[in-house]
Protein backbone atom coordinates (compact mmCIF):
# COMPACT_ATOMS: atom_id res chain seq x y z
CA UNK A 1 0.00 0.00 0.00
CA UNK A 2 2.88 1.98 0.63
CA UNK A 3 4.92 3.28 -2.61
CA UNK A 4 8.49 1.34 -2.44
CA UNK A 5 11.20 3.68 -1.48
CA UNK A 6 13.97 3.57 -4.22
CA UNK A 7 17.92 4.36 -3.09
CA UNK A 8 20.39 5.90 -5.17
CA UNK A 9 24.40 6.82 -4.36
CA UNK A 10 26.65 9.09 -5.83
CA UNK A 11 29.24 11.44 -5.21
CA UNK A 12 29.94 14.79 -5.60
CA UNK A 13 32.23 17.84 -4.43
CA UNK A 14 31.48 19.96 -1.65
CA UNK A 15 32.94 24.01 -1.32
CA UNK A 16 35.28 22.73 0.81
CA UNK A 17 36.60 20.35 -1.55
CA UNK A 18 36.04 17.41 0.15
CA UNK A 19 34.04 14.00 -1.36
CA UNK A 20 30.66 13.71 -0.16
CA UNK A 21 28.26 10.70 -0.91
CA UNK A 22 24.69 11.56 -1.50
CA UNK A 23 22.11 8.89 -1.14
CA UNK A 24 18.71 10.03 -2.64
CA UNK A 25 15.18 8.97 -1.56
CA UNK A 26 12.17 8.39 -3.64
CA UNK A 27 8.43 7.35 -3.20
CA UNK A 28 7.06 7.19 0.24
CA UNK A 29 9.09 7.56 3.90
CA UNK A 30 7.63 5.78 6.22
CA UNK A 31 7.58 2.16 8.25
CA UNK A 32 7.96 0.04 5.44
CA UNK A 33 10.97 2.07 3.94
CA UNK A 34 12.82 1.22 7.00
CA UNK A 35 14.95 -1.99 5.18
CA UNK A 36 15.77 -0.08 2.08
CA UNK A 37 16.49 3.25 3.65
CA UNK A 38 19.15 1.61 6.49
CA UNK A 39 20.31 -0.76 3.76
CA UNK A 40 21.17 2.30 1.70
CA UNK A 41 22.80 3.86 4.86
CA UNK A 42 24.76 0.99 5.39
CA UNK A 43 26.46 0.43 2.04
CA UNK A 44 28.02 3.91 2.54
CA UNK A 45 31.70 2.92 2.94
CA UNK A 46 32.85 3.52 6.05
CA UNK A 47 35.75 5.77 5.64
CA UNK A 48 33.12 8.53 4.00
CA UNK A 49 32.92 11.48 6.36
CA UNK A 50 30.38 13.83 4.99
CA UNK A 51 26.71 12.40 3.84
CA UNK A 52 23.67 14.24 1.99
CA UNK A 53 20.60 12.82 2.34
CA UNK A 54 18.27 13.78 -0.58
CA UNK A 55 14.44 13.85 -0.34
CA UNK A 56 13.89 15.84 -3.23
CA UNK A 57 11.64 12.65 -5.02
CA UNK A 58 10.24 11.68 -1.71
CA UNK A 59 7.05 12.14 -1.65
CA UNK A 60 4.80 10.94 1.40
CA UNK A 61 6.63 11.38 4.37
CA UNK A 62 5.53 10.54 8.32
CA UNK A 63 6.80 10.24 11.42
CA UNK A 64 7.94 6.32 11.36
CA UNK A 65 10.10 7.26 8.29
CA UNK A 66 11.76 10.37 10.01
CA UNK A 67 12.70 7.99 13.02
CA UNK A 68 14.54 6.12 10.31
CA UNK A 69 16.43 9.23 9.71
CA UNK A 70 17.24 9.54 13.26
CA UNK A 71 18.51 6.13 13.29
CA UNK A 72 21.00 7.23 11.22
CA UNK A 73 21.67 9.97 13.07
CA UNK A 74 22.01 7.62 15.99
CA UNK A 75 24.32 5.37 14.28
CA UNK A 76 26.13 8.63 12.92
CA UNK A 77 26.27 9.96 16.29
CA UNK A 78 27.90 6.29 17.62
CA UNK A 79 30.44 6.07 15.06
CA UNK A 80 31.96 9.81 15.49
CA UNK A 81 33.60 11.86 12.95
CA UNK A 82 30.69 11.69 9.99
CA UNK A 83 28.90 14.82 9.45
CA UNK A 84 25.22 14.19 7.80
CA UNK A 85 22.80 17.00 5.84
CA UNK A 86 19.27 16.90 4.38
CA UNK A 87 18.03 18.58 1.45
CA UNK A 88 14.79 18.30 -1.01
CA UNK A 89 12.02 18.48 1.60
CA UNK A 90 9.56 20.88 0.90
CA UNK A 91 9.09 23.48 3.48
CA UNK A 92 6.19 21.61 4.98
CA UNK A 93 8.70 18.99 5.96
CA UNK A 94 11.90 21.28 7.09
CA UNK A 95 9.57 22.66 9.30
CA UNK A 96 8.29 19.29 10.59
CA UNK A 97 12.20 18.07 10.65
CA UNK A 98 13.31 21.09 12.54
CA UNK A 99 9.90 21.12 15.04
CA UNK A 100 10.88 17.26 15.99
CA UNK A 101 15.00 18.33 16.75
CA UNK A 102 16.40 16.83 13.66
CA UNK A 103 18.09 20.26 12.64
CA UNK A 104 19.99 19.75 15.79
CA UNK A 105 22.16 17.14 14.29
CA UNK A 106 21.59 17.50 10.57
CA UNK A 107 22.60 20.68 8.62
CA UNK A 108 18.71 21.22 6.38
CA UNK A 109 19.18 22.91 3.02
CA UNK A 110 16.86 23.95 0.81
CA UNK A 111 18.82 22.40 -2.21
CA UNK A 112 21.83 19.99 -3.19
CA UNK A 113 23.81 23.77 -3.97
CA UNK A 114 23.19 25.12 -0.85
CA UNK A 115 23.60 21.62 1.36
CA UNK A 116 27.56 21.30 -0.95
CA UNK A 117 27.85 24.60 0.00
CA UNK A 118 27.99 24.65 3.52
CA UNK A 119 30.00 21.33 4.08
CA UNK B 1 -19.54 26.76 2.70
CA UNK B 2 -23.00 26.27 4.36
CA UNK B 3 -22.60 25.95 8.31
CA UNK B 4 -22.25 22.27 9.55
CA UNK B 5 -21.55 20.46 6.74
CA UNK B 6 -19.65 17.29 7.46
CA UNK B 7 -17.74 14.90 5.31
CA UNK B 8 -17.29 10.97 6.55
CA UNK B 9 -14.54 8.53 5.43
CA UNK B 10 -14.01 5.51 6.78
CA UNK B 11 -10.15 3.32 6.48
CA UNK B 12 -9.39 -0.19 6.37
CA UNK B 13 -6.94 -0.55 9.26
CA UNK B 14 -3.88 -0.64 6.89
CA UNK B 15 -0.70 1.53 7.02
CA UNK B 16 -0.85 3.46 3.49
CA UNK B 17 -4.22 4.01 4.07
CA UNK B 18 -3.86 6.89 5.48
CA UNK B 19 -3.06 8.45 2.44
CA UNK B 20 -6.17 8.26 1.60
CA UNK B 21 -7.64 10.07 4.53
CA UNK B 22 -5.36 13.31 4.00
CA UNK B 23 -6.46 13.68 0.61
CA UNK B 24 -10.02 13.69 2.19
CA UNK B 25 -9.16 16.27 4.73
CA UNK B 26 -7.14 17.84 2.37
CA UNK B 27 -10.10 18.75 -0.37
CA UNK B 28 -12.08 19.64 2.56
CA UNK B 29 -10.01 22.23 3.27
CA UNK B 30 -9.23 23.57 -0.16
CA UNK B 31 -12.77 24.35 -0.44
CA UNK B 32 -13.38 25.77 2.69
CA UNK B 33 -10.19 28.29 1.53
CA UNK B 34 -7.43 27.07 3.43
CA UNK B 35 -4.11 28.15 2.31
CA UNK B 36 -1.98 25.30 1.41
CA UNK B 37 0.37 25.38 4.44
CA UNK B 38 -2.58 25.06 6.84
CA UNK B 39 -3.87 22.22 4.58
CA UNK B 40 0.01 20.65 4.32
CA UNK B 41 -0.51 21.02 8.57
CA UNK B 42 -3.49 19.43 8.60
CA UNK B 43 -2.14 16.68 6.29
CA UNK B 44 0.48 15.33 8.42
CA UNK B 45 -1.75 15.70 11.44
CA UNK B 46 -4.26 13.53 10.03
CA UNK B 47 -1.81 11.00 8.46
CA UNK B 48 -0.46 10.81 12.15
CA UNK B 49 -3.49 10.36 13.69
CA UNK B 50 -5.08 7.71 10.89
CA UNK B 51 -1.78 5.73 11.58
CA UNK B 52 -2.20 5.28 15.44
CA UNK B 53 -5.59 4.74 15.07
CA UNK B 54 -4.94 1.72 12.73
CA UNK B 55 -1.81 0.51 14.46
CA UNK B 56 -2.30 1.25 18.29
CA UNK B 57 -6.15 1.30 18.76
CA UNK B 58 -6.99 -1.15 16.01
CA UNK B 59 -3.72 -3.15 16.31
CA UNK B 60 -3.42 -3.48 12.32
CA UNK B 61 -6.23 -5.49 12.55
CA UNK B 62 -7.75 -5.45 8.75
CA UNK B 63 -11.55 -6.16 9.56
CA UNK B 64 -11.61 -2.91 11.75
CA UNK B 65 -12.25 0.74 10.58
CA UNK B 66 -10.85 3.46 10.84
CA UNK B 67 -13.38 6.32 10.64
CA UNK B 68 -12.54 10.03 10.20
CA UNK B 69 -15.71 12.41 10.32
CA UNK B 70 -14.65 16.33 9.11
CA UNK B 71 -17.20 18.57 9.87
CA UNK B 72 -16.83 22.17 8.53
CA UNK B 73 -18.17 25.60 9.95
CA UNK B 74 -17.81 29.10 9.73
CA UNK B 75 -13.83 29.29 10.42
CA UNK B 76 -12.66 26.29 11.68
CA UNK B 77 -12.87 22.76 10.14
CA UNK B 78 -12.57 19.87 13.20
CA UNK B 79 -11.23 16.41 12.31
CA UNK B 80 -12.52 13.54 14.59
CA UNK B 81 -10.38 10.14 13.98
CA UNK B 82 -12.18 7.57 15.83
CA UNK B 83 -10.86 3.70 16.01
CA UNK B 84 -12.09 0.40 18.49
CA UNK B 85 -9.06 0.53 21.23
CA UNK B 86 -9.16 2.03 24.85
CA UNK B 87 -7.82 5.18 23.28
CA UNK B 88 -5.31 7.35 25.13
CA UNK B 89 -6.00 10.26 27.42
CA UNK B 90 -2.25 11.18 28.46
CA UNK B 91 -0.74 14.47 26.72
CA UNK B 92 1.72 14.57 23.76
CA UNK B 93 5.33 15.03 25.26
CA UNK B 94 8.34 16.76 22.50
CA UNK B 95 10.37 14.39 21.33
CA UNK B 96 13.80 14.55 23.14
CA UNK B 97 16.27 14.40 20.42
CA UNK B 98 19.36 14.68 22.24
CA UNK B 99 18.01 11.25 24.19
CA UNK B 100 17.03 9.65 20.42
CA UNK B 101 20.68 10.04 18.99
CA UNK B 102 21.95 8.67 22.13
CA UNK B 103 19.98 5.60 22.12
CA UNK B 104 18.35 6.56 25.31
CA UNK B 105 14.98 6.94 23.72
CA UNK B 106 12.96 5.41 20.82
CA UNK B 107 13.41 6.97 17.79
CA UNK B 108 9.83 6.83 16.96
CA UNK B 109 6.96 8.27 19.02
CA UNK B 110 6.86 12.03 17.73
CA UNK B 111 3.00 11.26 16.30
CA UNK B 112 1.76 12.82 18.83
CA UNK B 113 3.74 16.20 19.34
CA UNK B 114 3.47 16.74 16.11
CA UNK B 115 0.15 16.63 15.77
CA UNK B 116 -0.44 19.04 18.74
CA UNK B 117 2.30 20.87 17.21
CA UNK B 118 0.94 21.19 13.47
CA UNK B 119 -3.13 21.95 14.14
CA UNK B 120 -5.13 24.76 16.16
CA UNK B 121 -6.15 22.12 18.94
CA UNK B 122 -5.98 18.79 19.66
CA UNK B 123 -7.56 16.37 22.26
CA UNK B 124 -7.57 12.61 22.74
CA UNK B 125 -10.47 10.89 24.48
CA UNK B 126 -10.53 7.72 25.55
CA UNK B 127 -14.03 5.78 24.81
CA UNK B 128 -15.68 2.62 24.46
CA UNK B 129 -14.84 0.65 21.21
CA UNK B 130 -15.51 2.77 18.23
CA UNK B 131 -15.32 5.83 20.19
CA UNK B 132 -11.84 6.39 21.10
CA UNK B 133 -11.03 9.44 19.24
CA UNK B 134 -8.80 12.48 18.39
CA UNK B 135 -9.99 15.36 17.78
CA UNK B 136 -8.33 18.54 15.53
CA UNK B 137 -9.07 21.74 15.07
CA UNK B 138 -7.59 24.12 12.09
CA UNK B 139 -9.00 27.39 12.47
CA UNK B 140 -9.24 29.56 9.05
CA UNK B 141 -8.52 33.35 10.61
CA UNK B 142 -5.25 31.70 11.77
CA UNK B 143 -3.17 31.00 9.03
CA UNK B 144 -0.05 30.66 11.22
CA UNK B 145 -0.54 28.32 13.69
CA UNK C 1 -2.74 -4.07 -2.07
CA UNK C 2 -5.12 -6.45 0.21
CA UNK C 3 -8.15 -8.02 -1.45
CA UNK C 4 -11.04 -6.49 -0.81
CA UNK C 5 -10.06 -3.52 0.79
CA UNK C 6 -12.92 -0.81 0.95
CA UNK C 7 -13.03 2.97 1.45
CA UNK C 8 -16.63 4.66 2.11
CA UNK C 9 -16.83 8.24 1.88
CA UNK C 10 -20.41 10.27 3.21
CA UNK C 11 -20.87 13.62 1.34
CA UNK C 12 -23.52 15.88 1.95
CA UNK C 13 -25.76 16.86 -1.02
CA UNK C 14 -23.80 20.14 -2.18
CA UNK C 15 -22.67 20.88 -5.12
CA UNK C 16 -18.88 21.46 -4.90
CA UNK C 17 -18.16 18.22 -2.54
CA UNK C 18 -17.88 15.69 -5.63
CA UNK C 19 -14.22 17.53 -5.45
CA UNK C 20 -14.02 16.15 -1.96
CA UNK C 21 -14.72 12.53 -3.70
CA UNK C 22 -12.59 13.19 -6.97
CA UNK C 23 -9.66 13.23 -4.08
CA UNK C 24 -11.09 9.98 -2.49
CA UNK C 25 -11.20 8.57 -5.55
CA UNK C 26 -7.75 9.57 -7.00
CA UNK C 27 -5.99 8.84 -3.65
CA UNK C 28 -7.30 5.18 -3.64
CA UNK C 29 -6.57 4.41 -7.68
CA UNK C 30 -2.72 5.96 -6.86
CA UNK C 31 -2.56 3.64 -3.95
CA UNK C 32 -3.58 0.72 -5.99
CA UNK C 33 -0.99 1.48 -8.98
CA UNK C 34 -3.21 2.92 -11.87
CA UNK C 35 -1.69 5.55 -13.82
CA UNK C 36 -2.34 9.39 -13.79
CA UNK C 37 -4.31 9.49 -17.08
CA UNK C 38 -6.20 6.59 -15.76
CA UNK C 39 -6.99 8.37 -12.22
CA UNK C 40 -8.09 11.41 -14.67
CA UNK C 41 -10.76 9.43 -16.63
CA UNK C 42 -11.56 8.32 -12.84
CA UNK C 43 -11.70 11.45 -11.21
CA UNK C 44 -14.35 12.64 -14.05
CA UNK C 45 -16.68 9.68 -13.54
CA UNK C 46 -16.79 9.94 -9.94
CA UNK C 47 -17.55 13.85 -10.37
CA UNK C 48 -20.40 13.16 -12.32
CA UNK C 49 -22.20 10.05 -10.66
CA UNK C 50 -21.71 12.87 -7.50
CA UNK C 51 -23.34 15.53 -8.57
CA UNK C 52 -26.08 13.17 -10.56
CA UNK C 53 -26.54 11.90 -6.97
CA UNK C 54 -26.87 15.58 -5.69
CA UNK C 55 -29.11 16.93 -7.92
CA UNK C 56 -31.04 14.05 -9.34
CA UNK C 57 -31.15 11.31 -6.84
CA UNK C 58 -30.85 14.08 -3.32
CA UNK C 59 -32.86 16.96 -5.12
CA UNK C 60 -29.83 19.22 -3.73
CA UNK C 61 -31.71 18.53 -0.43
CA UNK C 62 -28.63 19.11 2.29
CA UNK C 63 -29.98 16.46 4.86
CA UNK C 64 -29.33 13.58 2.90
CA UNK C 65 -26.10 11.84 2.00
CA UNK C 66 -24.14 10.95 -1.02
CA UNK C 67 -22.47 7.60 -0.29
CA UNK C 68 -19.49 6.64 -1.99
CA UNK C 69 -17.91 3.06 -1.71
CA UNK C 70 -14.66 2.48 -3.12
CA UNK C 71 -13.61 -1.42 -3.60
CA UNK C 72 -10.60 -2.42 -4.46
CA UNK C 73 -9.78 -5.78 -6.07
CA UNK C 74 -6.50 -7.19 -7.73
CA UNK C 75 -7.12 -5.86 -10.65
CA UNK C 76 -9.92 -3.50 -10.53
CA UNK C 77 -11.59 -0.75 -8.69
CA UNK C 78 -15.14 -0.47 -8.13
CA UNK C 79 -17.13 2.80 -6.97
CA UNK C 80 -20.46 2.88 -6.41
CA UNK C 81 -22.04 5.96 -5.87
CA UNK C 82 -25.78 5.66 -4.07
CA UNK C 83 -28.34 8.60 -3.34
CA UNK C 84 -31.60 8.48 -1.46
CA UNK C 85 -34.02 8.99 -4.96
CA UNK C 86 -35.72 6.45 -7.35
CA UNK C 87 -32.73 6.34 -9.81
CA UNK C 88 -32.60 5.04 -12.89
CA UNK C 89 -32.00 2.51 -14.93
CA UNK C 90 -32.44 3.80 -18.55
CA UNK C 91 -28.97 3.90 -20.67
CA UNK C 92 -26.68 6.74 -21.62
CA UNK C 93 -27.07 8.44 -24.64
CA UNK C 94 -24.88 9.75 -26.53
CA UNK C 95 -24.73 13.94 -26.86
CA UNK C 96 -25.28 14.99 -30.21
CA UNK C 97 -23.50 18.35 -30.72
CA UNK C 98 -25.65 19.18 -34.00
CA UNK C 99 -28.71 19.55 -32.47
CA UNK C 100 -27.41 21.16 -29.41
CA UNK C 101 -25.37 23.91 -31.49
CA UNK C 102 -28.82 24.25 -33.11
CA UNK C 103 -30.38 24.38 -29.78
CA UNK C 104 -32.66 21.35 -30.47
CA UNK C 105 -30.68 19.72 -27.54
CA UNK C 106 -30.47 20.60 -23.96
CA UNK C 107 -26.58 22.07 -23.74
CA UNK C 108 -26.44 19.80 -20.64
CA UNK C 109 -27.18 15.98 -20.34
CA UNK C 110 -23.59 14.60 -21.20
CA UNK C 111 -23.00 13.05 -17.77
CA UNK C 112 -23.78 9.42 -17.89
CA UNK C 113 -22.57 9.62 -21.41
CA UNK C 114 -19.20 10.66 -19.90
CA UNK C 115 -19.19 8.15 -17.07
CA UNK C 116 -19.71 5.46 -19.41
CA UNK C 117 -17.19 6.43 -21.75
CA UNK C 118 -14.37 6.89 -19.36
CA UNK C 119 -14.49 4.13 -17.10
CA UNK C 120 -14.48 0.12 -18.24
CA UNK C 121 -18.08 -0.83 -16.89
CA UNK C 122 -20.95 1.32 -15.81
CA UNK C 123 -24.32 0.53 -14.75
CA UNK C 124 -27.05 2.23 -13.37
CA UNK C 125 -29.18 0.43 -10.31
CA UNK C 126 -32.93 1.39 -9.51
CA UNK C 127 -33.70 0.66 -5.66
CA UNK C 128 -35.45 1.77 -2.44
CA UNK C 129 -34.24 5.28 -1.38
CA UNK C 130 -30.66 5.06 -0.06
CA UNK C 131 -30.29 2.18 -2.47
CA UNK C 132 -30.14 3.47 -5.85
CA UNK C 133 -26.33 3.58 -7.03
CA UNK C 134 -24.18 3.88 -10.26
CA UNK C 135 -21.23 1.16 -9.99
CA UNK C 136 -18.36 2.10 -11.80
CA UNK C 137 -15.40 0.20 -12.61
CA UNK C 138 -12.01 0.59 -13.67
CA UNK C 139 -9.34 -2.03 -14.51
CA UNK C 140 -5.63 -1.71 -13.70
CA UNK C 141 -4.69 -4.29 -16.68
CA UNK C 142 -6.71 -1.96 -19.41
CA UNK C 143 -4.90 1.00 -19.14
CA UNK C 144 -6.64 2.72 -22.28
CA UNK C 145 -10.30 2.43 -22.12
CA UNK D 1 -18.18 25.64 -2.67
CA UNK D 2 -16.85 25.89 -5.56
CA UNK D 3 -14.22 28.02 -6.67
CA UNK D 4 -15.44 31.23 -8.24
CA UNK D 5 -14.75 31.34 -11.58
CA UNK D 6 -12.84 34.93 -12.82
CA UNK D 7 -12.56 36.05 -16.29
CA UNK D 8 -10.52 38.30 -18.26
CA UNK D 9 -10.33 39.44 -21.77
CA UNK D 10 -7.40 40.56 -24.17
CA UNK D 11 -6.30 40.76 -27.41
CA UNK D 12 -3.96 39.21 -29.58
CA UNK D 13 -2.97 38.75 -33.38
CA UNK D 14 -3.37 35.21 -35.40
CA UNK D 15 -0.98 34.20 -37.35
CA UNK D 16 -3.80 35.32 -40.82
CA UNK D 17 -2.78 38.54 -39.30
CA UNK D 18 -6.29 38.86 -37.55
CA UNK D 19 -7.03 40.51 -34.63
CA UNK D 20 -8.59 37.82 -31.82
CA UNK D 21 -9.87 38.31 -28.72
CA UNK D 22 -8.73 35.82 -25.79
CA UNK D 23 -11.01 35.42 -23.19
CA UNK D 24 -9.27 33.51 -20.46
CA UNK D 25 -11.20 31.46 -17.34
CA UNK D 26 -9.42 30.34 -14.07
CA UNK D 27 -10.88 28.34 -11.31
CA UNK D 28 -13.77 26.22 -11.57
CA UNK D 29 -15.78 26.21 -14.13
CA UNK D 30 -19.09 24.08 -13.03
CA UNK D 31 -22.26 25.12 -13.16
CA UNK D 32 -21.74 28.23 -10.82
CA UNK D 33 -19.95 29.68 -13.02
CA UNK D 34 -22.53 30.27 -15.87
CA UNK D 35 -23.00 33.46 -15.15
CA UNK D 36 -19.90 34.32 -15.01
CA UNK D 37 -18.64 32.88 -18.34
CA UNK D 38 -21.81 34.22 -20.22
CA UNK D 39 -21.22 37.54 -18.85
CA UNK D 40 -17.74 37.54 -20.27
CA UNK D 41 -18.79 35.81 -23.59
CA UNK D 42 -21.35 38.66 -24.34
CA UNK D 43 -19.02 41.29 -23.33
CA UNK D 44 -16.81 40.83 -26.58
CA UNK D 45 -17.60 43.47 -29.34
CA UNK D 46 -20.65 41.57 -31.27
CA UNK D 47 -18.18 42.36 -34.39
CA UNK D 48 -15.11 40.44 -33.37
CA UNK D 49 -15.05 37.20 -35.62
CA UNK D 50 -12.32 35.34 -33.56
CA UNK D 51 -12.84 34.32 -30.66
CA UNK D 52 -10.59 32.00 -28.48
CA UNK D 53 -10.89 30.93 -24.70
CA UNK D 54 -8.31 30.18 -22.66
CA UNK D 55 -8.60 27.22 -20.12
CA UNK D 56 -4.96 27.35 -18.84
CA UNK D 57 -5.55 28.40 -15.20
CA UNK D 58 -8.80 26.55 -15.05
CA UNK D 59 -9.12 23.88 -12.49
CA UNK D 60 -11.81 21.56 -12.08
CA UNK D 61 -14.38 20.95 -15.02
CA UNK D 62 -17.53 19.15 -15.25
CA UNK D 63 -20.20 18.39 -18.13
CA UNK D 64 -22.64 21.40 -16.46
CA UNK D 65 -19.39 23.41 -17.14
CA UNK D 66 -18.65 22.14 -20.71
CA UNK D 67 -22.37 23.11 -21.19
CA UNK D 68 -21.96 26.77 -20.58
CA UNK D 69 -18.99 26.46 -23.60
CA UNK D 70 -21.71 24.57 -25.68
CA UNK D 71 -23.62 27.56 -25.08
CA UNK D 72 -21.21 29.87 -26.36
CA UNK D 73 -21.10 27.61 -29.67
CA UNK D 74 -24.89 28.13 -29.78
CA UNK D 75 -24.65 31.94 -29.78
CA UNK D 76 -21.67 32.15 -32.69
CA UNK D 77 -23.34 29.74 -34.56
CA UNK D 78 -26.57 31.39 -34.16
CA UNK D 79 -24.94 35.05 -34.98
CA UNK D 80 -23.49 33.60 -37.95
CA UNK D 81 -19.89 34.33 -38.96
CA UNK D 82 -17.77 34.03 -35.62
CA UNK D 83 -15.15 31.49 -34.99
CA UNK D 84 -14.37 30.36 -31.87
CA UNK D 85 -11.05 28.10 -30.74
CA UNK D 86 -10.45 26.55 -27.56
CA UNK D 87 -6.69 26.53 -25.59
CA UNK D 88 -5.21 25.70 -22.59
CA UNK D 89 -7.06 22.34 -21.32
CA UNK D 90 -5.22 19.44 -20.14
CA UNK D 91 -4.36 16.08 -22.53
CA UNK D 92 -7.71 14.67 -20.48
CA UNK D 93 -10.29 17.80 -21.00
CA UNK D 94 -9.56 17.69 -25.26
CA UNK D 95 -9.94 14.37 -24.49
CA UNK D 96 -13.28 15.07 -22.71
CA UNK D 97 -14.30 17.86 -25.14
CA UNK D 98 -13.60 16.02 -28.11
CA UNK D 99 -15.88 12.83 -26.40
CA UNK D 100 -18.84 15.09 -26.51
CA UNK D 101 -17.94 16.55 -29.73
CA UNK D 102 -17.38 19.97 -28.84
CA UNK D 103 -14.21 20.02 -31.38
CA UNK D 104 -16.41 19.62 -34.10
CA UNK D 105 -17.56 23.19 -33.58
CA UNK D 106 -14.30 25.06 -32.41
CA UNK D 107 -10.37 24.25 -32.96
CA UNK D 108 -8.82 22.80 -29.54
CA UNK D 109 -5.65 23.24 -28.94
CA UNK D 110 -3.24 22.75 -26.28
CA UNK D 111 -2.06 26.47 -26.19
CA UNK D 112 -2.35 30.07 -27.17
CA UNK D 113 0.59 29.71 -29.57
CA UNK D 114 -0.97 26.87 -31.34
CA UNK D 115 -4.17 28.27 -30.86
CA UNK D 116 -2.92 31.53 -32.47
CA UNK D 117 -1.61 29.93 -35.30
CA UNK D 118 -4.26 28.18 -36.47
CA UNK D 119 -6.62 31.48 -36.94
N1 LIG E 1 -5.28 5.98 18.92
C1 LIG E 1 -4.52 5.50 19.92
N2 LIG E 1 -4.97 4.50 20.70
C2 LIG E 1 -4.22 4.00 21.70
N3 LIG E 1 -2.99 4.45 22.01
C3 LIG E 1 -2.47 5.44 21.26
C4 LIG E 1 -3.20 6.03 20.20
N4 LIG E 1 -2.43 7.00 19.66
C5 LIG E 1 -1.27 7.01 20.34
N5 LIG E 1 -1.28 6.07 21.32
C6 LIG E 1 -0.18 5.79 22.28
O1 LIG E 1 0.68 6.89 22.35
C7 LIG E 1 2.00 6.52 22.00
C8 LIG E 1 2.71 7.67 21.29
O2 LIG E 1 2.12 7.86 20.01
P1 LIG E 1 2.91 8.68 18.91
O3 LIG E 1 3.43 9.93 19.54
O4 LIG E 1 2.01 8.89 17.76
O5 LIG E 1 4.17 7.82 18.51
P2 LIG E 1 4.30 6.33 17.91
O6 LIG E 1 3.00 6.01 17.25
O7 LIG E 1 5.44 6.43 16.97
O8 LIG E 1 4.59 5.45 19.09
C9 LIG E 1 1.88 5.26 21.17
O9 LIG E 1 3.03 4.48 21.18
C10 LIG E 1 0.67 4.61 21.83
O10 LIG E 1 1.08 3.89 22.99
N1 LIG F 1 -28.65 9.44 -9.71
C1 LIG F 1 -29.71 9.72 -10.50
N2 LIG F 1 -30.96 9.61 -10.02
C2 LIG F 1 -32.02 9.93 -10.78
N3 LIG F 1 -31.94 10.34 -12.06
C3 LIG F 1 -30.72 10.46 -12.61
C4 LIG F 1 -29.55 10.16 -11.87
N4 LIG F 1 -28.48 10.37 -12.68
C5 LIG F 1 -28.97 10.79 -13.85
N5 LIG F 1 -30.32 10.86 -13.83
C6 LIG F 1 -31.22 11.27 -14.95
O1 LIG F 1 -30.53 11.16 -16.16
C7 LIG F 1 -30.48 12.43 -16.83
C8 LIG F 1 -29.16 12.57 -17.59
O2 LIG F 1 -28.08 12.71 -16.68
P1 LIG F 1 -26.72 13.28 -17.18
O3 LIG F 1 -26.36 12.61 -18.45
O4 LIG F 1 -25.73 13.14 -16.10
O5 LIG F 1 -26.95 14.81 -17.52
P2 LIG F 1 -27.50 16.04 -16.63
O6 LIG F 1 -27.23 15.71 -15.20
O7 LIG F 1 -26.68 17.20 -17.12
O8 LIG F 1 -28.97 16.18 -16.93
C9 LIG F 1 -30.67 13.46 -15.74
O9 LIG F 1 -31.19 14.67 -16.24
C10 LIG F 1 -31.63 12.73 -14.81
O10 LIG F 1 -32.96 12.84 -15.27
Amino acid sequence: MQAATKVAQRTAKAASGDSVTIVSFSGDIASTSKDAMMAAYHEVDPTVAKILLDFTKAGYINSSGIAIIIQMLLEAHAAGQRTIGIFGLTPHFQKVFTMVGVAKYATISADEASALAQL
Amino acid sequence: MRYGSSVEVRLPSELGYEKVAMSTAASMAALMGFSDDRIEDLKTAVAEACINAMEHGNQLNSSLCVNVVLSSSDDELEVKVMDDGRGIDTKPTAPNIDRKVLGEEDPRGMGMFLIQSLVDEAEWHKGPPGKSFVRLVIKLDKENS
